[in-house]
């Protein structure tokens, strides 16, 4: 069967994200006042064949522990359609 | 051969001082000009040069292009003023709608910093008069994002228009059509990911960078003239 | 609010130093002065084990401006010209996470370099890992690089040199040194708070949780299986906000709006409020309260020894505060005042309107316990340095020849240095790719040649030894581009102190780089000492790295590495001993050992080479000069044809011919000159007494040598595709 | 009110995405095979201030025409909870 993936990886929370206040502080500028707590991470989409929605998921989060995602300083989401 | 040039610092542009060493010893009398500013100085061209403005957060260049001196870049492009972009100057004018396209990361993921070999594909820019069709300049290359892009229908409208003026020999980051530079459809914004001003001297390996440079100087002192 | 036993140690202080620390306060400290204590008497920040060894080293000279003890070496190079050097490690937080434990690792000792009033002009980075060809390893590879080159090339630095070598030892605590050089702008600034009621400001990042236990956890403790627990300590750096600290920073100094300024790094706000007070001769009164968090709800003493990054504390004179914060709101900087000065020789820090520290800056900054600790000469070591060193003759020697070129640790670091900025102020001379790299400094002739090197095959089987040839082959590859070696910045990285044979490897290597330094009259201006390179018990080869800097004259008669026209003739300088294989390149390669003793090194004969070299470069009489080291003779040649691009034609003459191509004697050179300039050359080689002779002519498309041929583009192929192949592309 | 609002930044189709092959490409090497269509974009998060969860949408939308979304090769969709 096949599966389409979709990954949030998301920095951990207290681990700065030097991108997302960028952001933050450039917003009021444009207009924007008020805009909170920017953080960026990635979203990462794959298709993937698999005999089982349980396993083509526990096959993504092992990608995303081996290689989409930075265990160390990063979290992940994995959800499956 | 004098001519005011403004060169536009954002926050995180690095190659503001390096502009303004190689466009001094072409004879160029330099601005800089902060980017809050929302007016330039008197001024014939006007030069986003280089660096990491905002740090390159979110994309390079999108935060940058909101800095309040872009109206006045914009209104000196408008009026006929020369611009150039190189690097990040480059994917600034291409964020703010003032040279078509996008920069993407290097088709390698890699950042890549190295001579190059670029062709001139057009000597009917003020930034290119100087050299000659077909001429190969060496110039180095400094970035993580210079992969440039644009739609089919985009692309066919530029090379009809003539508007490609560099191409990459040997392609070193998977840009469309091998472009490195291009002008607007009134020829006066260049944008191109090499860096000119890296190349001015022969102590660091080629004064081919000063054809461009040149080339604009010649350009406004002419102009000046008539 | 007192601390219970249990929590010192967890700290990483020993029960005999919380005593001290008792006695010095005469009561139970309170949690966030244990904190404190902790940061402060690490390893790290204390050289509590080194001390005694470093004090050792030869720190003045006519030219020393600054020595040791701030946050850079500063030296005067010409009249008018002074620079800073540095150097500094990022070991443990690499391994942790290679990309942001790198990336830090520079954002560092950029900031060391600002502290003293220099604009950062050059970074060099000195590396380390485990083989290449395995994934672990090449990950580590990838992420470390980017991290440099994403931190170094944004912040507007260029990285113009460095070293990549691999070894097994290095496979589970890899290497990252930075080096850094900084010219003074305007005014040499030192970190002393002098005068009470100025007031200390805190400019750039917010305070977050980083790093908590940094220094005395990650810094000062060898990896084991619980390390990974300790990974949410790990910092991303901000190149941006760096970028803005340094402009914001250097027009601050020259403006003369601030007195003193410190960067925060190990140890957090703890650090510079303790030092430049103590210094000072003053006292600080801390309010937590003022400091700008990034996150809710962190203790004060989290606030006290975060190590988030990107932040300078500056001492400003009351009147001047408008003025300064004008400058750092420009440059988008937050800047909050968190102290003001006094008499007292004490910190006292509050928060909520609560005492949270009192304690004497001296005893933060100055009284952290110095340990002799125990030392022993390996047993081994007898029985290793009495092995065969590896010099058997190969079975072929152009096969030989060609791993050699192409293994990891002689091949060409193109893929590393591509991906640095190495260009930026127009001043890169001499790139990397050749033996030191030259930097023209601004606005006058005068230049500077930088080089870090450190065999540490050498050093395993000869500590003293080791070091003493990696302080000749680093002033040797200035000498190779006509400079002058003038000072020294190292960076020690040793395993445990613990243990008595890592701490007589590590005095034995402070020794040797004494003695050097001495007979080469390139003082110790600096460094850094990173104890704890192990893994599960095993120490990394005791790995010293000597940062040489080296003054230019005038920068447009630098010398370089590549060969240049045909006909041109090729003089051997020195003498090539057949037995020194110990250690080699050749050996490790070919003959699969490492063992014996290393090259013998006769510091008189380097220093002739070198000061000829240095003449020769002021009368343009070489076309070209290299150093001979790692991988011998046939290498230099090969990088010289490489580079140039065209061939050579070598007669190997009578020693057996595989010692002639690879031994590693050092006090050796390869030049080039005219046909009509050899007799010139070889002349001022007599006046310098140093041994030469014509060994062969460029030219041609082959290098050859002896019953070798390789074509060039055979040997390039060889030599740039070991480390694309291993490496991939970095992840973002 | 406040919202929090979820931005997913992708490429457009047609656009090649250099990162997304490289963890193709990668994948097999690491024991997965058969995974296709691997795109990286971007996961933004925010928080803001509006009076009504249609003016909050709105909102967010002008804020990636003009600055989080290049819309010559990047498309985006907006979650608000
Ligand atoms: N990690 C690195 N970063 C930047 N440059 C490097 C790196 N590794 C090697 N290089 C450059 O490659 C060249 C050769 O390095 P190396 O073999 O260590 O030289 P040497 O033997 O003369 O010390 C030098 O110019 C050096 O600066
Ligand atoms: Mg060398």
């Amino acid at each position: 069967m096949s599966f389409a993936a979709r990954v949030n990886v998301t920095l951990k929370d207290g681990v700065a994200d030097p991108q997302g206040q960028t952001i933050e502080r450039a917003l009021p500028a444009l207009g924007y006042s008020g805009v909170r707590n920017v953080r960026v991470g990635k979203r990462i989409t794959l298709e993937l064949d698999a005999t089982s929605p349980s396993e083509a998921r526990a096959l993504v989060e092992e990608m995303c522990e081996r290689l989409l995602a930075n265990p160390v300083i990063e979290a992940y989401e994995v959800e499956l359609t | 051969m004098s001519g005011r040039v403004s060169i536009v610092v954002f926050p995180g542009s690095n190659c503001e001082q390096d502009c303004e060493r190689s466009l001094q010893l072409l004879g160029a009398d330099t601005t800089r000009v902060w980017h809050s500013e929302t007016e330039l100085p008197p001024t014939d061209i006007v030069v986003l040069p280089g660096g990491f403005a905002h740090g390159d957060y979110l994309r390079t260049g999108a935060l940058a292009r909101f800095s309040p001196i872009m109206a006045a870049v914009r209104d000196h492009a408008e009026s006929g003023g020369l611009v150039i972009g190189i690097c990040n100057g480059f994917q600034i004018l291409c964020e703010a709608g003032l040279l078509p396209g996008a920069l993407r990361k290097n088709a390698q993921l890699k950042f890549l910093c190295k001579w190059v070999d670029l062709r001139v594909e057009t000597v009917d820019t003020p930034f290119t008069s100087q050299a000659i069709p077909g001429e190969v300049l060496r110039i180095p290359i400094n970035h993580f994002e210079g992969n440039w892009y644009c739609s089919a229908a985009e692309l066919e409208r530029l090379r009809a228009n003539d508007q490609i003026v560099f191409r990459y020999v040997g392609n070193p980051n998977g840009s469309l059509d091998d472009v490195a530079g291009i002008v607007n459809d009134k020829r006066n914004v260049l944008g191109l990911m090499p860096h000119p001003e890296r190349a001015c001297e022969t102590m660091l390996g080629s004064e081919d960078g000063a054809k461009i440079f040149g080339s604009m100087l010649a350009h406004v002192a002419s102009a000046l003239k008539v | 609010m007192s601390a219970s036993r249990a929590v010192h140690q967890e700290l990483g202080l020993t029960d005999s130093e919380l005593a001290q620390i008792e006695e010095i306060l005469g009561r139970e400290p309170t949690y966030t002065e244990l904190a404190m204590f902790s940061v402060m008497w690490s390893e790290h920040c204390s050289y509590k084990s080194s001390r005694v060894h470093l004090r050792r080293l030869p720190t003045s000279g006519e030219s020393v401006l600054v020595g040791p003890g701030e946050g850079a070496g500063v030296i005067g190079i010409a009249p008018g010209v002074s620079v800073a050097w540095k150097i500094e490690s990022h070991n443990h937080p690499s391994f942790v996470e290679p990309a942001s434990g790198a990336a830090t690792g520079v954002g560092g000792i950029v900031r060391d370099i600002l502290s003293m009033g220099a604009r950062p002009v050059a970074l060099l980075d000195s590396l380390r890992f485990g083989p290449v060809d395995e994934a672990r390893n090449a990950y580590l590879v990838e992420g470390v690089v980017h991290g440099i080159s994403s931190y170094g090339n944004s912040i507007g630095v260029p990285t113009v040199g460095g070293e990549a070598l691999f070894e097994d030892c290095y496979s589970e605590n890899p290497l990252v040194n930075v080096a850094c050089l900084g010219v003074i702008e305007t005014k040499l600034m030192h970190g002393r708070a002098e005068r009470p009621g100025d007031l200390a400001i805190l400019i750039g990042s917010a305070t977050g949780r980083d790093g908590i236990g940094g220094a005395s956890v990650l810094a000062s403790a060898e990896f084991d299986e619980t390390s990974a627990s300790k990974r949410p300590s790990v910092q991303v750096g901000d190149p941006f906000t760096e970028k803005l600290l340094i402009e914001a920073t250097l027009e601050l100094i020259a403006r003369g709006l601030v007195v003193a300024c410190q960067d925060l790094g190990a140890g957090g706000i703890s650090c510079p409020t303790s030092e430049m007070t103590s210094k000072g001769g003053t006292g600080i009164v801390v309010d937590i309260d003022n400091v700008h968090r990034r996150e809710p709800g962190m203790e004060p003493f989290e606030v006290m020894i975060s190590e988030s990054q990107e932040r300078m504390l500056l001492i400003v004179r009351p009147e001047d505060v408008d003025a300064v914060a004008e400058v750092t709101s420009r440059w988008g900087l937050d800047a909050r005042q968190i102290g003001r000065l006094d008499d007292s020789g004490r910190l006292r820090a509050s928060a909520n309107g609560e005492i949270e520290a009192d304690v004497p800056v001296d005893a933060l900054a100055e009284a952290a316990p110095i340990y002799e600790r125990p030392m022993a000469r390996p047993g081994w070591l007898d029985r290793l340095n009495a092995e065969e060193p590896g010099a058997d003759a190969p079975a072929d020697l152009k096969e030989a020849f060609l791993a050699v070129l192409g293994s990891p640790g002689i091949c060409s670091k193109r893929w590393i240095w591509e991906q640095y900025d190495h260009m930026i102020f127009l001043g890169t001379v001499r790139p990397p790719g050749g033996d030191a790299a030259v930097i023209r400094l601004r606005g006058g002739p005068v230049g500077v040649a930088v080089s870090v090197d450190g065999p540490a095959r050498y050093c395993y089987l000869d500590p003293y030894e080791g070091a003493r040839l990696a302080v000749a082959e680093a002033a040797r590859n200035v000498a190779c581009v006509g400079a002058k070696p003038v000072a020294v910045t190292n960076c020690l990285n040793f395993g445990s102190p613990e243990k008595p044979e890592v701490m007589w490897q590590f005095a034995e290597a402070v020794r040797g780089i004494s003695d050097a330094c001495r007979e080469l009259d390139t003082p110790v201006v600096g460094g850094n000492v990173s104890f704890y390179n192990e893994t599960n018990g095993r120490p990394i080869y005791p790995t010293p790295v000597i940062g040489m800097l080296g003054a230019l004259p005038d920068v447009s008669l630098a010398l370089g590495h590549r060969f240049q026209s045909a006909e041109d003739e090729i003089v051997l300088l020195g003498t090539t001993d057949p037995a020194d294989f110990g250690g080699s390149e050749f050996a490790k390669i070919v003959n699969k050992t490492i063992a014996g003793r290393p090259p013998h090194l006769d510091l008189a004969a380097e220093i002739a080479l070198q000061r000829m070299l240095e003449r020769a470069a002021t009368t343009s009489l070489l076309r070209s000069a290299h150093d001979i080291s790692s991988g011998g003779l046939a290498i230099t040649l090969a990088e010289s044809a490489l580079a140039g691009n065209i061939g050579f034609t070598v007669d190997v003459g009578d020693d057996p011919e595989h010692a002639f191509l690879f031994a590693e004697t050092p006090a050796r050179a390869i030049v080039s000159c005219a046909p009509g300039d050899t007799t010139v050359v070889l002349a001022l080689a007599e006046e310098f007494s140093v041994a030469a002779r014509v060994i062969g002519t460029v030219g041609g498309d082959q290098l050859s040598f002896g019953s070798v041929a390789v074509s060039l583009s055979d040997a390039q192929n060889v030599y740039e595709q070991t480390l694309p192949a291993s490496l991939s592309a970095t992840m973002d």
